[in-house]
């Protein structure tokens, strides 16, 4: 009578989990369509015609309206709006982001060049912002004494409200400026990193130590852990073996989530320490009105988040073994 | 079922008291409990949910949250538990005294293999290594039933049946001389409630070591029990040999919950029981009790002895043994040890 | 299948991904540190503030790129650090008919980078009429041919000082070998002291020593531009010793390193002038009086003072600094005189109607956008800029910045949209006062129409005797004062500030260029 | 701080269950009551700029520049010697501005999408969700740099971008509200007596969705007040003179080594601000209660 029940137990598992995959994939899909639509249609909030700012760059200054019109006919301009949509995806399924209006480089090779600096960067604030919220969230959540628990309570309260521009200002002042310990800007050595990570780090780890310490203290009131006593372990063993890898489930994911908005933060760190990623390329494609390059940008980051968050779900999914593969709402 | 020696005394608890604070205000769990445990002896706990018979088992162990306050003595060969130091508790705790905790649906840790969290016990208690602890985890589900290939699947992949299986598995696992088995067959359907007893006595009675069961369902207490207290309210209110108490009940609770067993017509306790935060007046049973006397709300009767080793908590009984007896007239044919086996086996 | 295995492979993969960035980092590290920064090493690392985006001569090459070509190129013309024309490629040049014809007789046994001999053929390639000068600025250039194969010959349509567009560096001669069989560019080669050896987009430029250099060779072994965006964050990154050498440093900061030991800050005027250019085909700034009232309005010696601690000099509408060829030393000028100012506003019926503290003219609120370049070129505007805004904001003008890149600027300078530019130098190369042509209808910055001023531009251009070259060139400066196509604010004054290690740095007066010979450094 | 939304809410979900008494729960009661008194003062500074300030925020003293603190200037003058305390006073004006009116718009767009879509339910209702999920596909501060960069600097535009960026949260959490109160007997049993939709959303579902929104609404505040300053950082929002906190940090940065106070003031303002507006929120949620708590948090 054994046998049986575990078979069908496992199978069910299994259909679940492959078909809980396959419905978020084609979440993903969709929303990755909806997000071709946004930025595709966000270009028309720009003021002027596109026709025109083309020929610009194209024939300089001094040009007459036939040039222009040239244009509209070979950039397909004069087609109707749905049509040019459709024609831009089609170059989008070819991977082709089109060319920059100002350097007529290919986007997407601007933006691949980027990327690495952009994920260096994204990982290390990630892992600091790891480091410094676990222990943070399980002291806090541990230790009795209500002292440092307070403390951290109110580093995180802090962390939560620090806007990280003027954070990544403060680190610069006192760690460039003030010790010079570390260099205030650019690109390539693990000092460079330090700062900008830092700033990434703490902004997130605030809210990570918070999320940390809440889920395992819930995990702490659990029966298994009252059974894992019983069983006669010592508090050592039972947090790190029973307690802790239940508790760091939802950081986990939410670490995963946060991965992309880190993409968000990147784009003000990388303004601020002129760190050669893809946000500081989208803001200084924004105020070159490079159209055609902020649209690839965000497109990028926007895809690489979903396709994260996709990407965290299935690890959350094969981490945990007792999956509730709910849907939302 | 075959008694062994019931020399030697393995646990014994003098008037012991938990109560916890909490925000409605002190909820007494437990008052005054006594009562001893031989080796080899399989003691009863009876009573209805919240009767705080729970949250005695884990006083045993000191398991209960830090809002608990308990006092008394708890005597465990010699040493007084309340007094030891965290470290000598823990060198107690699923060593010498196993406990088996309610619902083992959530006594399980999600993510480790049952496998896996039997070989810790053994890693964490006897330092084996991986591989033996592992072959020794094997064995144990085997033991109680379970084939080894299952010892890599987790907690959610098993019937609740299994489950208990492995709990008892993991009770036993370092053969502690006292097993506190709280509600084992809660919840299971009859045949698997009756194998995971039988594997619970067979292994209990194989390491001649002792066993309190605590439960709600009085066959299983008649079934594997030597001796059997009858909880009602935090306190016990009937103490005796198991036989005794269930064919010569001399407390009207005890009567009653014998009476709402399935087989002699379903004479439910009316009523329900009582908070533990203002219990009542006098004797706590005595709102729902079927023959009241005038003192009865106002005198709280002390737990006396009624025949030998056969104590009761009621001014009835105390009174006369004989009305207590007319009572039990009343019943149509009171069943003999022989007849209620018989009922167990088939229920 | 063991869930901790995952958790660790999990942690394993970020610590890798972690891990080989650093390793990466480290090895920039290496190339960074390890040679710039050793012991007696001879890599000078110099901060600019833009990349190098072009290297070949079908394009104009703008920003701080400049600086680099000057490194790696050179022109038929040069000039000395006091903008004094000297011979550079060619030793000698003449106009046998005044200005029509031009012959050089080119400085012998000069190789290019790659190893080619440097001769008339060179030329003739660095001028053909593919070339981005002879769409521009040298469009009256009918031929260029080589005579022998050590001298030149140019033709123009019009008499024209040639040499002295021949000294800018944005049109230098480059070797045939900056192009393979099929005509496609593949690396830079000049003739500079410097050779091209690698560039990482938007980082930096690496440039090493050309041994096979005609003049004295450079002492050091390799340059290093460093591109930095942020002038402020240049500053901080020369004080850190990241750098040795900022070329262009704020005004802000300049009092500062000045004060600090160890660092030499060396300042010169240079052929620069900050102007706010009007769009004068639109309202307001279609009327001289409304110019001339902005004109009255700025407090130009104010803004060098006090904002800009005093670097640079107030031009009060002097189109030229003092510095350059017919600067009327005894110009008119003007100085703030905000009655005068409303005056003239109210004149031509700019008047408050509704108390707002704003100009009306029949309903209309005296609005209008100043745009700004996004730092760049010079950190200053961005300031200045807002100073222009306070000043005129007395009179009743309600201006709005926007700070935007050049190229962003240029697209709605083509537009038409926008009311004033705060904007440097174009056409600024040595002392020649070819600016004025900014100005000229056919310029293609141009937001100014009169003909008048066109013919007097076309005049002095197509001349090359001294004398009268000076007459017109007044004339216009006094034209340009009355008529305000462009308010001329400040002289650019050049700072470059040098690190302690750095050693024989001479400051040129002539922008963009930066003239390393005789630089070498010593570390401690 | 891109994704502070999410953050508490997935934090908060957790932080529910929080059971020791500490600062992380009870303090912060104690905190909110410190929040709305700060609000309050940030209020009475945004209504009474003109009158409490002591000099003109726009008025340029070239021959005044960069003073420290003195009795004429309480937090000294920046680069172009204007007032620096007068222009904090008049970035309230700002900055609370613009919170509260983008909040005012998205909640209300946000809630009348969101009642309608998880009432309606079907076809409109997908349509509607699958728009919030690519909106929220975009980390939110990308998505309005885009907007505030495509039309331009200036109010309106940021304004705008975050409005346009801002609303779906109020819709997923509405809509999440709507489903859960539609099998609520209550509901069940006005729809049994009265057919009318409209009635029975704005008597019986409207009210039991405003508490959550109130709290989310405090919480975007701050939220918001910190992209806007963001955006006014990066050049693509309030352009100067316009006091306004992010653009002066910005402005203030090439004198970090010098006079880091330019830095130091602004940025603290936002702290603060957006500390209180957070406290406020806490103790919001907590004095509505559990369920609503609960509400708030599951999107």
């Amino acid at each position: 009578m054994k046998r049986p029940i575990s078979e069908n137990d496992r199978n069910v598992r299994r259909i679940s989990m492959w078909k809980y995959i396959a419905k978020r994939l084609a979440m993903v899909l969709v929303v990755i369509a909806g997000v071709t639509l946004v930025s595709f249609f966000a270009m028309y909030l720009a003021p002027g015609d596109p026709a025109e700012l083309i020929a610009l760059e194209r024939y300089g200054q001094d040009l007459d309206a036939s040039q222009i019109e040239s244009v509209r006919e070979a950039e397909g301009l004069n087609a109707p709006v749905y049509f040019q949509y459709f024609i831009w995806l089609d170059h989008l399924l070819h991977l082709d982001l089109g060319r920059s209006i100002i350097t007529s480089d290919d986007v997407l090779e601007e933006i691949i060049l980027k990327l690495p600096a952009t994920i260096e960067l994204t990982v290390a604030g990630l892992l600091i912002s790891l480091l410094i919220a676990l222990p943070i969230g399980i002291l806090s959540a541990l230790q009795k004494n209500a002292l440092l628990d307070n403390c951290c309570a109110f580093f995180s309260l802090i962390g939560i409200s620090i806007p990280n521009f003027w954070l990544g200002i403060l680190l610069i002042w006192l760690f460039s400026l003030t010790l010079h310990i570390f260099p205030s800007y650019g690109y390539g050595s693990l000092s460079h990193l330090a700062l900008p990570a830092l700033t990434l780090g703490i902004s997130m780890s605030s809210i990570t130590a918070r999320l940390t310490r809440a889920s395992l203290m819930e995990v702490m009131e659990k029966e298994y852990i009252l059974a894992a006593r019983a069983r006669g372990f010592d508090e050592y063993t039972v947090v790190l073996r029973h307690a802790l890898k239940n508790a760091l489930l939802p950081v986990v994911t939410f670490a995963g989530m946060q991965l992309g908005y880190l993409l968000g933060g990147a784009v003000i760190v990388e303004t601020i320490f002129s760190w050669p990623g893809i946000g500081k390329l989208l803001v200084d494609s924004i105020f070159a009105r490079d159209f055609s390059m902020v649209q690839g940008c965000v497109l990028f980051i926007a895809v690489l988040f979903s396709l994260s968050s996709l990407a965290v779900d299935i690890l959350y999914a094969v981490l945990d073994p007792r999956i509730r593969y709910d849907m939302y709402d | 079922m075959s008694v062994s020696s019931l020399s030697t005394q393995l646990l014994s608890v003098e008037n012991l008291n938990v109560s916890f604070k909490t925000s409605k205000g002190l909820v007494k769990a437990n008052e005054n409990i006594s009562f001893e445990i031989k080796e080899g002896e399989i003691f009863g706990l009876i009573g209805e949910t919240g009767c705080g018979k729970t949250t005695l088992g884990k006083a045993l162990l000191r398991l209960l949250s830090n809002n608990a306050r308990i006092e008394g003595r708890i005597v465990y060969r010699g040493k007084n538990i309340l007094s030891l130091s965290e470290k000598e508790m823990r060198s107690l705790r699923g060593k010498e005294i196993g406990i088996m905790l309610q619902d083992p649906s959530i006594c399980f840790n999600p993510v480790l293999s049952v496998g896996n969290q039997i070989a810790e016990i053994y890693r964490y208690h006897e330092g084996m290594r991986k591989k033996d602890a592992e072959k020794k985890a094997s064995e144990m589900l085997e033991l109680v039933g379970i084939d080894s290939s299952r010892k890599s699947e987790y907690p959610h992949q098993f019937s609740g049946g299994m489950l208990q299986r492995v709990m008892i598995a993991v009770a036993l696992a370092l053969k502690p001389r006292l097993l506190i088995a709280d509600e084992p067959t809660k919840g299971l359907d009859p045949e698997i409630k009756l194998q995971i007893l039988e594997i619970i006595a067979k292994l209990v009675r194989k390491e001649n070591s002792s066993m309190i069961l605590i439960t709600h369902d009085l066959d299983v207490a008649t079934k594997l029990t030597d001796r059997t207290a009858v909880m009602y309210a935090g306190e016990i209110v009937e103490i005796g040999k198991t036989t005794t108490v269930i064919s010569d009940p001399k407390h009207p609770y005890t009567f009653a919950l014998l009476h709402s067993l399935p087989e002699k017509g379903l004479m439910t306790v009316l009523g329900q029981s009582p908070s533990l935060i203002s219990p009542p007046s006098g004797c706590r049973y005595h709102p729902r009790c079927s023959n009241q006397l005038a003192d009865c709300s106002k005198i709280h009767p002390e737990l006396l002895e009624h025949v030998d080793d056969h104590f009761v908590r009621c001014l009835f009984s105390e009174k006369s043994s004989k009305n207590v007896k007319r009572e039990a007239q009343l019943i149509p044919d009171t069943p003999s040890p022989g007849c209620v086996e018989v009922g167990i086996w088939h229920c | 299948m063991d869930r901790n295995f995952k958790l660790i492979l999990l942690t394993c993969m970020l610590l890798a991904v972690i891990g080989a960035s650093a390793c990466i980092g480290g090895e920039k590290d290496e190339t960074a540190k390890g040679d710039s920064f050793g012991e007696n090493s001879q890599d000078l690392v110099v901060g600019i503030s833009s990349d190098v985006n072009n290297w070949y001569l079908d394009k104009f090459a703008d920003g701080d790129a400049r600086f680099v070509w000057s490194q790696v190129y050179e022109t038929l013309v040069r000039l000395d650090s006091n903008l004094n024309i000297i011979p550079g490629l060619a030793e000698s040049w003449e106009t046998p008919d005044n200005g029509t014809t031009w012959l050089f007789h080119l400085r012998k046994n000069v190789t290019f980078h790659d190893g080619t001999p440097f001769n008339a053929d060179s030329v003739v390639f660095s001028y053909s009429d593919k070339s981005y000068v002879r769409q521009a600025v040298l469009k009256p250039i009918k031929s260029v041919e080589s005579l022998d194969n050590y001298t030149v010959k140019f033709v123009l349509q019009k008499p024209m000082p040639l040499p002295f567009y021949l000294t800018h560096v944005a049109w230098p001669i480059m070797g045939p070998g900056c192009l393979d069989k099929a005509g496609n560019f593949v690396k830079p080669v000049g003739t500079g002291p410097f050779k091209f050896e690698s560039q990482t987009k938007d980082q930096e430029i690496v440039l090493t020593r050309n041994d096979a250099y005609w003049g004295n060779k450079s002492l050091l072994d390799k340059v290093i531009f460093k591109v930095i965006p942020d002038p402020s964050t240049q500053v901080m990154a020369f004080e850190n010793g990241e750098l040795d050498m900022i070329i262009k440093v704020p005004e802000y900061d300049v009092k500062r390193l000045e004060a600090k030991n160890g660092i030499q800050v060396q300042r010169k005027l240079s052929t620069f002038t900050d102007f706010l250019q009007f769009n004068c085909d639109k309202t307001p700034f279609n009327d001289t009086k409304v110019r001339q009232s902005v004109a009255y309005a700025i407090d130009t010696k104010a803004l060098v003072n006090d904002v800009l601690n005093g670097v640079g000099k107030p031009a009060g509408g002097r189109p030229y600094s003092p510095n350059m060829m017919y600067s009327d030393p005894d110009l008119k000028t003007y100085s703030q005189d905000l009655d005068k100012s409303k005056a003239l506003l109210k004149e031509v019926g700019w008047e408050d109607s509704n108390g707002d503290g704003i100009l009306e003219k029949d309903g209309s609120p005296l609005n209008c956008t100043l745009l700004v370049s996004k730092g760049a070129w010079a950190a200053r505007h961005t300031l200045m800029a807002q100073v222009v805004q306070e000043d005129l904001r007395k009179i009743g003008m309600n201006v709005g910045i926007q700070v935007l890149d050049e190229g962003a600027i240029s697209k709605l300078e083509g537009v038409g949209n926008f009311g004033m530019i705060l904007r440097t130098g174009y056409f600024v190369w040595g002392p020649y006062p070819k600016h004025f042509f900014i100005h000229h209808s056919k310029s293609p910055y141009s937001h100014y129409h009169n003909e008048t001023y066109d013919q007097l531009v076309d005049a002095a251009d197509s001349t090359i005797d001294p004398q009268k070259q000076k007459e017109l060139y007044y004339a216009l400066q006094t034209f340009v004062i009355k008529e305000v196509p462009a308010f001329y604010l400040v002289h650019e004054e050049k700072v470059v500030a040098t690190g302690p290690s750095v050693k024989g740095f001479v400051i040129t007066a002539e922008d963009p260029w930066l003239d390393l010979s005789g630089v070498y450094l010593e570390r401690k | 701080m891109t994704c502070m939304i999410e953050n508490i809410k997935m934090a908060e979900k957790l932080s529910m269950n929080e059971k020791r008494l500490s600062l992380w729960e009870f303090g912060k009661n104690r905190l909110a009551l410190f929040g709305i008194l700060f609000i309050a003062i940030l209020c009475f500074l945004a209504l009474f700029a003109p009158y409490i300030s002591p000099n003109d925020p726009f008025a340029q003293k070239l021959d005044e520049r960069l003073l420290g603190p003195c009795h004429e200037y309480p937090l000294g003058t920046d680069e172009f010697g204007r007032c620096i305390f007068s222009r904090v006073i008049y970035g309230t004006r700002i900055s609370l501005g613009i919170g509260i009116l983008v909040v005012a718009a998205t909640s209300i767009a946000g809630t009348s999408l969101g009642l309608l879509s998880g009432y309606k339910g079907g076809l409109f209702d997908e349509i509607l969700m699958r728009g919030v999920d690519v909106m929220l596909a975009f980390p939110n501060i990308i998505l309005a740099l885009m907007i505030a960069g495509l039309l331009g600097a200036g109010v309106l535009s940021v304004v705008l971008s975050l409005s346009l960026t801002q609303w779906p949260v109020y819709a997923r959490l509405v809509r999440g509200q709507v489903l859960s109160l539609k099998k609520r007997d209550f509901v069940e049993a006005a729809r049994a007596l009265r057919p009318s939709n409209i009635y029975i959303m704005r008597k019986h579902i409207l009210p039991n969705c405003m508490e959550p929104v109130i709290v989310l609404g405090t919480l975007e505040i701050a939220h918001v007040i910190i992209f806007a300053s963001a955006l006014s950082f990066l050049g693509l929002g309030i352009q100067p003179p316009t006091p306004e906190w992010g653009s002066m940090l910005k402005s203030g940065i090439p004198y970090l080594r010098t006079y880091p106070h330019l830095c130091f003031i602004p940025g603290l303002m936002i702290m603060l601000t957006v500390f209180a507006f957070n406290f406020a929120a806490d103790g919001l949620r907590a004095s509505l209660g559990q369920s609503a708590k609960q509400e708030v948090l599951d999107r």
